[in-house]
C-alpha cells in the first residue's frame, strides 16, 4: 500500500487554468496508491534548480493512472514546472505525507475549507469525502473573481464561494461565510494561508470541533530526513523528542489542536 | 575488483558513505536503498540532550546547492541510541555517529555513552556554522580544534574523526591540529556559510539568516581543501562537499579522499548513494583498475 | 528615481559596475554595451611591469560556476596607461583600475604612476588566489593587510578600494583592518579557491591546479559576506560574486553594498551589466522607491 | 561586416553523422558574414553549465541564412548540445575569431589538412578556396574506417583520405599521405589534434611552406576579455605584451610561425 520513489513521470497534459495557476497531469502508477492531503516533490526541469517542489494532489485517477496537480508561480521553480508540455518527462518523488483522515468524518457534519492556493488539495478531498460524510459543507476563499476549481466541488457538497473583495459569493473569509450560514461542522478539513488556518484552529476550538489543517513549509527532502520542514507542537513530538514535527512525514495535515501554528 | 578501504582499522566494503544530516539514521531511506550496500552510515548530529534547532524556514535553495540553517535538532543521546542504534543495529553496515554539542563536556558525555555501543566510528561534528555556542567555534581556532580533539581522544572507545569546517582561511592548520591532538580521521568539509535575501519581502529566507551553503556549487571548493589536506597529514580523510554522482566521488578520491561522503545529493536523487557504488564498480571494470585504494591521491 | 549612489565622494550614475578581469578595459565589450551607461568600469589588473600569467588551461566550468587561473597576465602599467586608459577616455564613464603586484613596493609604483591620470579610484587586488607570490598573501593576514593598505593610501591620489579575499576564517577582521588603515571602501568577494580533477586523464583541469571559483554558485558565500562585513564597518561596500541578475544586484544592496560588480556572467551573458541597470530601475519604479541608496543595508 | 552579438538562433536541423558525432543547422543572419575558421559560442541547454561552447563553423548558407556546426560528443556540454531538437531554440554567441586568410592562397599550391573532429571547419575553408587556390589537395586524418564528412569534400580539390589503422585511403597520418604523393604545398590550411598542427608547423617550417593552423584552448569569453585561452607565441603580442595570444581574438588561426606549439 505505500508507494514511495523517485520515478520519471510523463506530461499527459498541462494548461493555464487561470492568470498565473496551472493544472498539471502526470501519468504515474501512484496515482492508485495516491491519498488526498498527500503530496509530491516536483523536480523542475533544470540542473540548477537542484531541490523538488512540494505540490498537493488535487485528483487522482487510478483507472488512468493519472496525478492531478495545480500549482501557482510563485518563483523559479515553479515558473520552469510550468514550461512542461504533453509528452514531457518530469521527476517526481512521491507519495509524501500523511493526507487527511477522510474516515474520522464518516456520519459527521463536514466544512471543507480552502482558500486560495489552497483549493486544489481540498477537490480530491471533498470527493472522497461524497459517500463518507453525513453533510458535507464547501467553503472556497479568493481573492477576487477569479473562483478557479470552484466549479468542480460541484456535486460534493454545497459550495461557497467566499471572495475578499465581494465580487462573488459571500464577501469577507471562510469563516464569515460559515458564521453567515450559520452551519457548524463537527469535523473540519482545511488547507489555505497561514492566517486562515490559525483562525480556523481558533474556531474550531471555540466549538469544539475537530480541525484537520494542512501546512506547508520550505522542503528539501520531503520524506523526514533533513529536518528541515518542522511546526511546532504542543506536546513533544514523538519523533524528536522536542516540540517540533516534520510536516513532510508526520504531516502536512495535523490535528490543529496539536501544532502552534 | 576490490572497492574495500579501511579507516583507523574499520572496514568498509566501499568508500560511499552518507553524509551526517542528510539521511536520518537511515530509516527514512530505506524504502529508496538497500542500507547494506552502503560502505557506512554516518548518522546525523546527537547532543548529550535533545536539541529544538533553529526557527523555519531552515533550507532554501541556491544555485546548484542548497542553504541549510538546521541547527542540529535532534533527539538527544538516550533516545538516539534507544531507537536510531537500535534500528541500524539489524543491518550489517558500520555506523558512524556524528556528534555535536555546546561545550566540550557536551560532546564528551555523547562520547562516553557511546562508548559501550557497537558504533564503529564516531565523527565530531566542530564545525556546524547554524548554532551560536560550541560547534563551529571548535573548529575555526587550530588551539581549540587541538584541545577538544585531545580530550575527545582521551576517553573516546571508537575511533575519532574530525569533521573540519571550510570557513578558515588555511585547511591544513586545521587538519594538522586535529592528527597532532591525536585524531584518527578527518572528515570535510562542512558548509559554507551563506546567506540568501528575498528582495521581495526584503527579508532573510532563513530564519536563522544565516545558513550552509551545500550542493555541487561547492563541490571545487570541497576537491581543493581534501587535496590540500591530503598533502599535509598523514590520516585518512573522508571526502564530500556537493557530490551527486560516481564520477564526482572519484574527483576526491584522486584528490585524496579514502573515501566519500554523499550530502544533500540524497535530497535529489534518493538513490544517488547506490548508484555512485555502481558506478564506482563500473569505473574501476572499465580502467582495469585492481583496487579503489590505487586511486586514493592518485593525481599529485 | 535616482539609482546614483557615491563613494568616498566619486559619483556613480548608478551602482552597476563590471568586475576586474570580466571586462577587459571595455574594447571587447563595447560592441555588446554602451559603456557610458555603466555605473563604472574596472579594469582588469595591472601590475608595475607586464606578467604573462600562468600556463593554460586557466578556465574551466564548474556547477553553476567556473574556476579561472589567469594568474593576473597584464600587458604593465606603461601600456595599460597608453592604450587601455586612453580608449577609455573618450567615455564619459568612471574608470576604476585593479591594481596588482608580487610586492608592496610593485603596488606603490602602480599606485604612483596612475596618480596624474584621470582614473577616478583605485582598486587594490590583494586576494587574488592564482598567483603564488604577493597579491592573495596580503589579504589574508590581517596586519599584512593592514600594513599595505596604510602605504598605499600614503602615496594614492585616487580613493582607494581594497579588495578582499573570502578565503579567510573571519571576513569582517579583514574589512576592519582595512577601514583602520584608511581605505576609503572595500570590495568583496574575490574568487574562492577551488580545484577541479578530469577523472579520465586523472590530472587536475587547469595547469595551475587551483583556480578561483565565480559565479552564481559563489553568491550565497558572497552576500553573506557583505551582510558580515556591512554590519562591521563603517565605509562602503563594492559587492559581487554570482550577480547575474537585477535581484542579485538587489539582493547584494539590500545586504549592505553600495555599489556591485558584475564579473564571470558577462561570459555568459555579454548584455548582462545593461540588462541589471535596466532591472534595478524597473525595481524601482514597481516598488514605488525614490533612490537607490535608500535600499542600501535595508534587510538587518 | 562585423557581426557580433548573443542571439537567440533556432535549431533547422540536428543529426548524427556518425557515432558520437553530430551534424548542428542553425537558423541566423550570421550566415551572411562567417568567414571559414571562424567559430560560435554555444550555449548548452541548461542552467547550471553556463559556459559557451566553441564550435568551429562547418558551413554557411548566407541564402537560408543557416549556419552548420559539426561537433564531438567529449564531455557534458556537448552531450547536452547533442539533445537539442529540430525548432528548439539555442544561445549562440558570434562571431567570433579571425577565420583563415583564404584570399593568401590566391593563385598558390594549397594543401587543406583536417584531422579528426579538426575536419569539419575545413569543409567551408576548402570551399571557399575553390575558386582562389591554384591547385588545392586536401587531406583528411581519421582514426579509422568512419571517414565522416569526407565525401563533402569532393569537388573542391583532390580528397586523400588517410587512416591510422589503414582501413580507408592512405595509411598513417596526413604528412605521410602528402609525402607519398610527392605534393608540394606553398601555403597550408590546417585544423586538428595538437600533434598533429605540430607535426605540420615543422613541416612547413622545411619546405618553406606557410601554414596555417587553428588551434583550441578552453574558453570563458570567446571575446578576448578573460585571457583564459593564451597560446604562447615566438614574439611578445601586440595585444599582450608578453608572449602570450589570445586564440579566441587573435586566432584561432595563426601563422604557424608565429605561435610555439
Ligand atoms: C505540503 C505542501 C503542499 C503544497 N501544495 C501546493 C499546491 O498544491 N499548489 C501550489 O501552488 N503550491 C503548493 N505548495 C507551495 C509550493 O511548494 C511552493 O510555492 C513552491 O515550492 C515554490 O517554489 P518556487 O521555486 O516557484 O518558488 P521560490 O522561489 O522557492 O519561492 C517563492 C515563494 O514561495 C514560497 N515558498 C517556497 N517554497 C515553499 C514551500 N515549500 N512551502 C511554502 N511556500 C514556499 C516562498 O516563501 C517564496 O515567497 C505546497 C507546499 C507544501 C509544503
Ligand atoms: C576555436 C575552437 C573551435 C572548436 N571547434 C570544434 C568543432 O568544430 N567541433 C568539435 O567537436 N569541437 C570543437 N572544439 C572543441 C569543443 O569546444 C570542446 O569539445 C567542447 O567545448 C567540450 O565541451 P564539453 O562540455 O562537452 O566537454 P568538457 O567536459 O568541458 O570537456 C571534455 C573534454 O573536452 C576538452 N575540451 C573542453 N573544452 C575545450 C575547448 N574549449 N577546446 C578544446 N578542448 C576542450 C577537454 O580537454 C576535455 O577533455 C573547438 C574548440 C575551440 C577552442
Ligand atoms: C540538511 C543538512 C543537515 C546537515 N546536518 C549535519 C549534521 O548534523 N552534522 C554534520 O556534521 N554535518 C551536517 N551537514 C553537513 C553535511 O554532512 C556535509 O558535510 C555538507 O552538506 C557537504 O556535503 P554535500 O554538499 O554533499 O551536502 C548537514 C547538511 C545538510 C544539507
Ligand atoms: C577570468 C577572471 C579574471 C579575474 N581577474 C581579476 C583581476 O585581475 N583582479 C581582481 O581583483 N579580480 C579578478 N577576478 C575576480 C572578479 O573580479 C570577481 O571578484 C569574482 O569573479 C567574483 O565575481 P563573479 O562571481 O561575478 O565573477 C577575476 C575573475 C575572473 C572570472
Ligand atoms: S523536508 Fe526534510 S524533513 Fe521534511
Ligand atoms: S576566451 Fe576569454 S580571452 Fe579568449
Amino acid at each position: 500500500m505505500e508507494y514511495r520513489k523517485k520515478e520519471t513521470t510523463y506530461v499527459v497534459s498541462q494548461e493555464e487554468l487561470s492568470k498565473g495557476i496551472y493544472d498539471l497531469r502526470l501519468q504515474t502508477p501512484a496515482a492508485a496508491y495516491a491519498k488526498p492531503g498527500q503530496f509530491v516533490g516536483l523536480y523542475p526541469p533544470s540542473d540548477a534548480h537542484l531541490l523538488m517542489r512540494p505540490i498537493s494532489i488535487c485528483e487522482s485517477d487510478s483507472v488512468k493512472s493519472e496525478l492531478r496537480m495545480v500549482y501557482r508561480i510563485a518563483g523559479e521553480g515553479t515558473r520552469l514546472l510550468s514550461t512542461l508540455k504533453k509528452g514531457d518527462a518530469v521527476s517526481m518523488l512521491s507519495l509524501l505525507g500523511n493526507g487527511f483522515p477522510v474516515s474520522a468524518a464518516a456520519g459527521k457534519k463536514v466544512a471543507v475549507m480552502g482558500g486560495g492556493i489552497g483549493i486544489p488539495p481540498m477537490l480530491y478531498t471533498a470527493k472522497q469525502l461524497k459517500n463518507v460524510a453525513a453533510e458535507t459543507e464547501i467553503y472556497l476563499g479568493y481573492r477576487d473573481g477569479d473562483t478557479f476549481l470552484s466549479d468542480e466541488f460541484e456535486g460534493y457538497g454545497t459550495v461557497n464561494r467566499v471572495t475578499e473583495d465581494g465580487s462573488v459569493g459571500y464577501a469577507g473569509n471562510v469563516l464569515d461565510a460559515v458564521s453567515e450560514r450559520g452551519f457548524i461542522p463537527e469535523i473540519i478539513f482545511a488547507c489555505g494561508p497561514m492566517p486562515m488556518l490559525r483562525a480556523i484552529k481558533n474556531y474550531a476550538e471555540k466549538i469544539n470541533a475537530t480541525a484537520y489543517i494542512s501546512l506547508e513549509e520550505r522542503m528539501a527532502c520531503g520524506v523526514g530526513a533533513c529536518l528541515g520542514c518542522v511546526a511546532k507542537t504542543v506536546k513533544k513530538d514523538a519523533h524528536s523528542h522536542v516540540n517540533n514535527t516534520r510536516i513532510c512525514t508526520e504531516g502536512p495535515v495535523f490535528d490543529a489542536k496539536e501544532v502552534e501554528i | 575488483m576490490d572497492t574495500t578501504v579501511s579507516i583507523a582499522g574499520v572496514e568498509f566494503k566501499n568508500p560511499v558513505m552518507t553524509a551526517s544530516g542528510t539521511f536520518g539514521s537511515g530509516m527514512e531511506y530505506c524504502d529508496f536503498v538497500d542500507i547494506e550496500k552502503l560502505g557506512a552510515i554516518v548518522t546525523k548530529g546527537v547532543a548529550n540532550v535533545p536539541w529544538p534547532g533553529n526557527p523555519t524556514p531552515r533550507v532554501t535553495e541556491t544555485p546548484s546547492g542548497m542553504l541549510n540553517a538546521i541547527g542540529l535538532q535532534n533527539p538527544g543521546i538516550d533516545v538516539f541510541i534507544e531507537r536510531d542504534l537500535a534500528f541500524l543495529k539489524q543491518y550489517d553496515v558500520p555506523v558512524i555517529v556524528n556528534v555535536c554539542g555546546k561545550s566540550v563536556e557536551d560532546y564528551l558525555d555523547v562520547v562516553e555513552r557511546l562508548s559501550d555501543t557497537n558504533v564503529a566510528m564516531l565523527e565530531i561534528n566542530v564545525s556546524c556554522p547554524n548554532v551560536k555556542e560550541g560547534a563551529i567555534a571548535f573548529g575555526q581556532k587550530k588551539e581549540a580544534l587541538f584541545d577538544i580533539t585531545k580530550r575527545i581522544k582521551a576517553v573516546a572507545k571508537q575511533p575519532v574523526i574530525m569533521k573540519l569546517s571550510p570557513n578558515v582561511t588555511d585547511i591544513t592548520e586545521m587538519a594538522k591540529a586535529a592528527e597532532a591532538a591525536g585524531a584518527d580521521a578527518i572528515s570535510l568539509i562542512n558548509t559554507i556559510t551563506g546567506m540568501k535575501i528575498d528582495i521581495n519581502r526584503r527579508k532573510f529566507v532563513l530564519a536563522n539568516k544565516t545558513g550552509g551553503l551545500s550542493g555541487p556549487a561547492i563541490r571545487p571548493v570541497a576537491v581543493r581543501m581534501v587535496y590540500q589536506c591530503a598533502n599535509a597529514v598523514s590520516i585518512p580523510i573522508i571526502g564530500m562537499g556537493g557530490i551527486a554522482s560516481a564520477e564526482d566521488a572519484l574527483e576526491f578520491i584522486m584528490a585524496g579522499a579514502t573515501a566519500v561522503s554523499v550530502g544533500a545529493y540524497n535530497f535529489i536523487n534518493p538513490y544517488a548513494v547506490t548508484e555512485i557504488i555502481d558506478g564506482l564498480e563500473q569505473y574501476l571494470k572499465r580502467n582495469g583498475t585492481e583496487t579503489v585504494r590505487e586511486l586514493i591521491g592518485c593525481v599529485k
